[in-house]
């Protein structure tokens, strides 16, 4: 066990909870790996919901990046919701903000599909 | 009046599991600091977050995932500077290749570029058994 | 499997003000530990419990509240065990004379006592330049 | 500043609000001044509410106590409310639990009256 994700097909797009407070070179590998079975299994339009995420590192901002390219190439996307505001500095510092759609909470990010 | 004088020094094994206990250390380091003007949570967070990505680099460039290396971390604070250094059991890498921001979409190669734009000095330089990475910032 | 081997070493000067940063680092080392089947936020608790109670001890009555000293802290987890190691700069005090329950309505008295109900082994003893309380438990 | 602590008089008794994570060897002074000083106005009917308060150590009870003993020799009493799990058992491994009148929340402790 090394994360907790919920994960929900809600209809629109594929709604992931990372219930950690951390996002890091210790369980990214984690969250790659999930999205990777999604895509496998047809689904390519992902919300991952951080609100409940406090810290993340480069590898949990890259772990997010491969989802991006991934959900693209297969003509989906990934967008990102609930970002507390120091893990919203990360995307900024990184210049990730211009990559990501990033939407205040989950349901805003699904109505968006 | 005297100036906060702390010294914190961490031996744990080399496993990404304790990559959140030498984080979180830095951020109590953070909050405890006597003197400091700034904001206290955004360098609680940074020092969170250089400590992760430089012990992360130990761990998986350096002394390759070995679950029975050590990764030692000091953190010291003298006349207002903080210095942070994270010692690994490596060969070494040319850290200068590493300082510029990445491409946009590249998945890795970020960490070296946050460690470079969260501190003011970084120096990376070899040791009896391996090299250190030396990251300061003034207070 | 390799059990936690853990190694956190603290000098801080002598200042009640950072208990709070030693009582932190005691419960980040709880929560991090690998192998531990009881419940981690008693044993977080707990570790904080004594190693602020010690340094207490060691600021008020061995150093005498002097804010140039230093207070030393080590924590080590090596095969199941956990030493905590609070090293002072003082006299020295008859640690037996303590360990029991303190009279109800007594304003202090309890920290030696409370160290005594939480560990499973504590001594207090002489060394170079002061003593140390070292109080083990099994894990 | 060594403690951000809330008084105010309910009437019945005082209401002093620990607001702080830890009630250590570091602040517990600051809360045994300010119940001097309490006294020293002739109040001696005293609500400590603790629930912010996640860590206590020795000193804190002692603290507590000190305010105990001095407010039934003012024939008044000090009552505690809004204890945490752990700072509950703090009370019960020093039999400080048979001491102290211990109540749900400050309503009920005020209540009590
Ligand atoms: N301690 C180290 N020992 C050896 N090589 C390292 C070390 N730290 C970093 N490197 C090298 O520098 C590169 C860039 O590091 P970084 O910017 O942290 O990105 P990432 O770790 O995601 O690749 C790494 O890919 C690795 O080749
Ligand atoms: N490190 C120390 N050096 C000298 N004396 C000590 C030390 N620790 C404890 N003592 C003595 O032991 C007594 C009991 O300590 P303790 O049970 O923690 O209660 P308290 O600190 O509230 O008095 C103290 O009052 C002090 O006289």
């Amino acid at each position: 066990y090394l994360m907790n994700l919920q994960i929900d097909d809600k209809g629109s797009a594929i709604l992931m909870q990372v219930q950690e407070e951390r996002l890091d070179a210790h369980n990214s590998g984690e969250l790659k790996t999930q999205m990777l079975k999604l895509f496998e299994d047809g689904k390519s339009n992902l919300v991952v919901d951080l609100s409940d995420v406090r810290f993340v590192d480069s590898s949990g901002l890259g772990a997010l990046v491969s989802g991006f390219k991934n959900a693209s190439s297969r003509n989906g996307s990934l967008k990102l919701s609930g970002l507390q505001m120091q893990v919203k500095s990360m995307f900024e510092l990184t210049r990730l903000h211009r990559v990501f759609e990033i939407y205040n909470d989950a349901e805003e990010a699904l109505g968006s599909f | 009046m005297a100036t906060d004088q702390i010294e914190v020094d961490i031996k744990v094994p080399n496993q990404t599991r304790y990559l959140c206990l030498i984080g979180h250390i830095g951020e109590n380091v953070a909050r405890a600091l006597k003197h400091y003007s700034g904001d206290r949570e955004k360098l609680a967070y940074d020092l969170n977050l250089v400590l992760t990505e430089a012990m992360a680099n130990a761990i998986t460039h350096a002394n390759e995932g070995d679950p029975e290396k050590k990764v030692h971390i000091e953190i010291a604070i003298v006349d207002q500077q903080l210095a942070l250094r994270v010692y690994d059991h490596g060969q070494g890498f040319d850290i200068s290749q590493f300082d510029l921001p990445h491409k946009p979409l590249a998945e890795h190669g970020r960490g070296v570029y946050i460690i470079h734009t969260v501190m003011d000095e970084v120096e990376y330089r070899p040791t009896d058994d391996g090299h250190v990475l030396e990251m300061k910032k003034n207070l």
